[in-house]
């Protein structure tokens, strides 16, 4: 071993000359065949898609047509309005439900535990189903003189937000308690010190930071609601597939009502999406790691 | 057992117990806190410092004996000689006579500096908007932190959150500062500017009970040292009798332990 | 035809929602009904097998365009419109039939009682514009406010919502009523005559004639042999039955 | 001031002779009025909605006579295999999909975002409708020789396998990836300085490390898709709520079956959660924080 | 430059650039270690020491020059005066004559010591089973954790990891070995179990490069010793010159740097 010393940058040591000097020859450029391959398939697989789509049996002059036809956008609004209403009492329920949760009360915790168990543990559009029919159980809703008939007061609308608050409640009580659970314990106790009550340190102190951690779940399940809402077709909400199947029975243009319904949804949830970034920043305030 | 003063103190404690679970946290405690007077608590970790000071503002509740602030039993009501607990909202009001300082400040991290200080004056004691700000200005001019009513706890160093936190807890215009260890969650070159901070209260003539391991402080500021081990209050005097002659040979070892 | 002989059985679509045509035996879970055991007979007649195909009612007249099945024997009603994309070899009568409940036969002894009422129908059939039609001419023609017509996911949803009073009547083919009723005793009544009759087929592609020819040959036979009556009999329907064969006899 | 000296636990200074002795006072043990409202408003909400059912319109006898009929014991085997299937189907596509986000080639990468995209913008029921409907489409699939009617291909069976694993895919691959986010670069190099290939680092090193990450949330959507199959009853795939459905098409016992396929569905997601548990131990293995 | 010597270089690094994005990480290196040597490379942080240690083993890609381990040209084919990318598996299989022993230590967590050791030789080489367990236990031996097979990486110590980290690699039997920083995640008190693995490495023989600060060990064990700065070999030579009489102004001030 002959240790060298050299301007920095030269070669170094000895033998090399041993080896063939490549330093002439260029790199040709990498081709990913395996890769490219894969592209080409995929992009036959898409213009081949595409092209069925086109030549198929699909009119899309009557997806045009129908794209803004007065029952598709009417189902439109009744899908919001029923996905905001839904969501809200889900989380009116979650709250509670948390709440109820993280109490000393042992009977308490046991009806929000066997909340989240029985609504989580079926299927929606079976509870649907059981809200809409509840007339078969309980003929009529009140006690004595206040009492209504039950079909009078679960119209399709009714049983469609109960069925979907209610069950949208024990996926957020669950949203809700991670929440409240991720402040810390010494923010309770600064709230009591100042002389807070405890609904209060709830509301000023604990809400606001859980906030952050809230936003995002529940920004995704706002999104999965609106794809919940199209259930309520079932129990003749007239939600937007239901719109959809209304026509589509008439006419017999399945396909190209459902590709309808298919766009409005994409539409929808594609522009909530920025909106909930847009929340999930907002709820940030002020965070950077302290406590 | 010695003659009544002039002036009735401010807290009273009077054989209070404490159990958590199984476990003897305080073996019954009595202790006189006299208007005016700075009393610092020290102690090795878990002999119940910390919660002594919990059970006088009623973060925790006690199991046995009783504890008088500003003239009020704390926590229950007297009646046909039984005690019954107080409701929720009336502990709430008691508490406003204490305010609290934290080990690790505790401050709202949504809120800013100002809005930290203003927040139970407006939404607690429902005074005017306008005046808890000016006050709260003023606080923080006291503690040194006028240029930072706008900034958030997170952008923040450590002690400027903890003179923050007096503000806070100044705010209310306690009678009694309770401090838990206020500067030990600092970095050392941090901890001079909030012991200033309290120097300056105690100045001022604020009543206040001091947990520290600040020997330097006690011994400038206390008027009396209470030093604790195993839940019960070993010895207590004035801070050079009990930092530099201590009678007892548990306080001798933890002192010499402390300082080096 | 050759597709058939060398599969050795006929495809049929059905829907069990529709009895007594068309269920599913809530004992045992075997398909049952007067439509399955007429084609069991169809078949056997034809030499060949019945095989049958559970679908959606939306997605029936879309399964023979497609060739998803070769028939379509569901209680499928011969209509004019559907004739465009199907042909059908009638054999049954339908009626579309007011109903309510047994409780309040009294308040509605003739279906122009119904004006101003809600009557619920599927929303999957032809039923809906029955409704609108006898409205029109029934009701607001006369100066009678309209019949509500409040849509349902299928007959037997129709009765569910009128069991709960949710609607105040409901419409479906005549020809079942006398089983349902026999099912549910005391629970209906039905009101009036069927405001309108139509035809009920075996649907079969457009061009499929000698399928067409081979179905009815073999139906005038079930018939000539007596099996026809004897199934009516089986499943209540002797009043609905037809005396000969017809091919796009609906209208 | 008067800094008294006295023994431990006795008082310790001036003045508190003026306060009354509470000492010999017993404590009224703290009744929680609200709290009990609370309890008892539950219990009674309770005690009569168990009354309602009891005596109610529904015939329990039927609950108990349909709870193992053959239909309904065949659907509960169709939803269980129907759930196995579409969420191996969906996990395929979620891993192939994973790895194509992580790709460096942009088309790739491309491809698995529309995928996610699409998927998760349109509801399930959808979804289904479109598969099953597909013939309407496409009359026949394949090319030339090979070519099916797509309606022999497209039965209820496969496209409820199609349209619930395609759309669990899409929904997995954010599993997926974020898995395979959660390990650390280092354990990539490792892999390939032992002279690993990417594929072979992804299924020893990476996949085994990720599912400790995978096996919470693929735990949730399995439970989720037992639910999910609940929707393949609107095209006729016939699995327990489809039974149920035919049944009481035939007997009209709506409530009845709804909550025999209730109850069914409890059982199930019931027995799931602890093998859930179990799995993510097993899958937590020489996990501690090392790294 | 100087006359052949008896035996090639085992590595022949020449004329070798980086980029990393817009960022020049390698500035033309060159570079040979003969067959036995140890040579430790030390430098200031961001010089290019880790890069240059990844690019030996293909972790990174070159740019321009070109590196030969054991006579094969890394990275490409040559054909027809051109340079071909080789493929992945080809790649692989260069990858085998180096082992390499990371900073971070990257033990595979879900295995125990034996099966990370055995994981090479058995799925990558596809030795039998029986073999690599055999080996692995001997390797293990000598390392000095023989009764730690059955532990997974998060119950042995740092020292523990890097040096079972070590077993991995030599189990593949490589001609060369990469060491980045071996010791500098280690609690001072287990740098010395480490090094004392790779000086009985290093005497039984093994071809080493060693990236490390330890220059204790730099100057007890390396034949030759590398100094780097800013993507450039500033100065090489004999541990002795380089560490005692640099010559270059920049190697003095990091040296002094280093020691202080
Ligand atoms: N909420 C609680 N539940 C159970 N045990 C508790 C609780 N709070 C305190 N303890 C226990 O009571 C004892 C006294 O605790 P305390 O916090 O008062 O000690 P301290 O003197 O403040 O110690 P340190 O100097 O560590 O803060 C400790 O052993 C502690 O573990
Ligand atoms: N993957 C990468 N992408 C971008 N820049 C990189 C990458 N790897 C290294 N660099 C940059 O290249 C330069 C050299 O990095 P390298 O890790 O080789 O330094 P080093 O000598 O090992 O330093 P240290 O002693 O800190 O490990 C650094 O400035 C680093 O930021
Ligand atoms: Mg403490
Ligand atoms: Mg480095």
């Amino acid at each position: 071993m002959t240790p060298a010393s050299a301007p920095m940058g030269a070669r170094m040591a000895t033998g090399s000359a041993a080896l063939p000097d490549v330093s002439g020859y260029s790199i040709v450029p990498q081709r990913h065949w395996g890769r490219w391959l894969a592209v080409a398939a995929i992009a036959l697989l898409l213009a081949g898609l595409v092209r069925a789509f086109a030549v198929g049996q699909i009119e899309w002059d009557y997806v045009a047509r129908f794209f803004t036809a007065p029952t598709i956008l009417s189902g439109l609004f009744n899908t919001v309005v029923m996905s905001v209403g839904a969501m809200a009492l889900g989380i009116a329920l979650g709250i509670a439900a948390a709440v109820m949760r993280m109490s000393h009360n042992p009977v308490l915790r046991g009806v929000a535990i066997g909340y989240a168990w029985l609504f989580r543990g079926t299927p929606v559009i079976l509870q649907l189903l059981l809200w809409f029919n509840l007339a078969l159980i309980f003929p009529t809703i009140g006690f004595g003189e206040w009492s209504w008939r039950t079909v009078d007061v679960m119209t399709p609308a009714v049983a469609a937000l109960l069925g979907l608050g209610i069950n949208q409640g024990a996926y957020t009580s669950e949203v809700m308690r991670a929440g409240m659970l991720s402040v810390d314990q010494g923010q309770y106790e600064a709230a009591k010190a100042i002389g807070m009550t405890r609904m209060r340190s709830l509301r000023r102190i604990v809400f606001p930071q859980a906030m952050r951690v809230i936003i995002p779940p529940l920004g995704n399940e706002f999104i999965g609601m609106i794809k919940l809402t199209s259930l309520a077709s079932v129990i003749q909400f007239a939600e937007i597939l239901h719109s959809a199947q209304n026509i589509y029975y008439a006419n017999s243009r399945v396909i190209e009502l459902l590709i309808v319904a298919a766009i409005w949804y994409l539409i929808i949830v594609t522009i909530l999406t920025p909106g909930q970034m847009l929340l999930e920043r907002r709820f940030a305030r002020g965070a950077g790691g302290s406590r | 057992m010695s003659a009544p003063p002039a002036s009735p103190p401010l807290v009273s404690i009077v054989d209070v117990h404490k159990h958590f679970g199984g476990f003897h946290a305080l073996k019954g405690v009595s202790l006189d806190v006299m208007p005016g007077e700075v009393m610092c608590i020290i102690g090795a970790s878990g002999s119940g410092k910390t919660t002594l000071l919990r059970c006088i503002n009623q973060l925790v509740e006690i199991d046995r004996g009783a504890i008088w602030v500003d003239g009020e039993l704390t926590g229950f009501r007297v009646d046909g000689g039984r005690l019954h607990h107080l409701a929720e909202a009336e502990i709430a009001r008691q508490r406003l006579a204490t305010g609290m300082v934290f080990q690790r400040f505790n401050l709202f991290p949504h809120m800013t500096a100002l809005e930290n200080i203003i927040e139970g004056p407006v939404q607690v004691q429902r005074r005017r908007r306008a005046e808890a700000v000016e006050e709260a200005r003023a606080l923080l001019a006291r503690v040194g932190l006028a240029d930072k009513e706008a900034s958030y706890p997170a952008n923040l160093s450590g002690g400027q959150q903890q003179r923050v936190a007096i503000a806070r807890a100044l705010a209310m215009k306690p009678k009694l500062m309770l401090f838990d260890e206020p500067t030990s969650a600092l970095d050392p070159e941090l901890v001079g500017e909030v012991l200033a901070a309290m120097k300056e209260l105690a100045a001022s003539g604020m009543t206040m009970i001091v947990v520290t391991h600040e020997l330097g402080f006690a011994r400038e500021v206390a008027d009396r040292v209470v030093y604790m081990d195993g839940g019960l209050i070993v010895e207590a005097g004035t801070a050079a009798d009990v930092l530099n002659s201590p009678r007892e040979a548990r306080t001798r070892a933890f002192l010499s332990a402390v300082l080096s | 035809p050759s597709r058939i002989a060398s599969r050795g059985a006929i495809i049929a679509a059905i829907v069990p929602n529709y009895p007594p045509l068309d269920l599913r035996d809530p004992a045992t879970g075997k398909l049952t009904g007067f439509d399955v055991e007429l084609g069991e007979a169809l078949a056997a007649k034809l030499g060949t097998k019945m095989q049958w195909q559970e679908t959606s009612f939306d997605q029936m007249v879309a399964s023979v365009r497609t060739g998803r099945v070769d028939i379509i024997l569901s209680g499928m009603s011969d209509l004019k419109s559907r004739q465009d994309t199907a042909t059908f070899i009638d054999y049954l009568r339908s009626g579309s039939q007011f109903f309510t409940q047994a409780s309040r036969s009294a308040e509605f002894t003739t279906p122009q009682a119904l004006c101003g009422k809600r009557v619920g129908a599927s929303r999957r059939t032809a039923l809906p514009n029955d409704i609108k039609a006898f409205s029109d001419a029934e009701c607001v023609a006369k100066g009678k406010p309209a019949v509500e017509y409040v849509p349902t996911e299928g007959s037997a949803d129709a009765r569910t919502q009128l069991r709960q009073g949710r609607i105040d009547a409901a419409m479906q083919g005549g020809e079942t009523l006398p089983y349902i009723m026999g099912l549910e005793p005391n629970t209906y009544a039905p009101v009036g005559e069927p405001v309108r009759y139509t035809l009920m087929g075996i649907a079969t592609g457009k061009d499929e004639t000698q399928l067409q020819q081979a179905l009815a040959e073999g139906l005038r036979g079930l018939m000539a042999d007596g099996t026809y009556a004897k199934l009516a009999e089986k499943w209540q329907l002797t009043p609905s039955t037809l005396t000969e064969v017809q091919i796009n006899g609906g209208e």
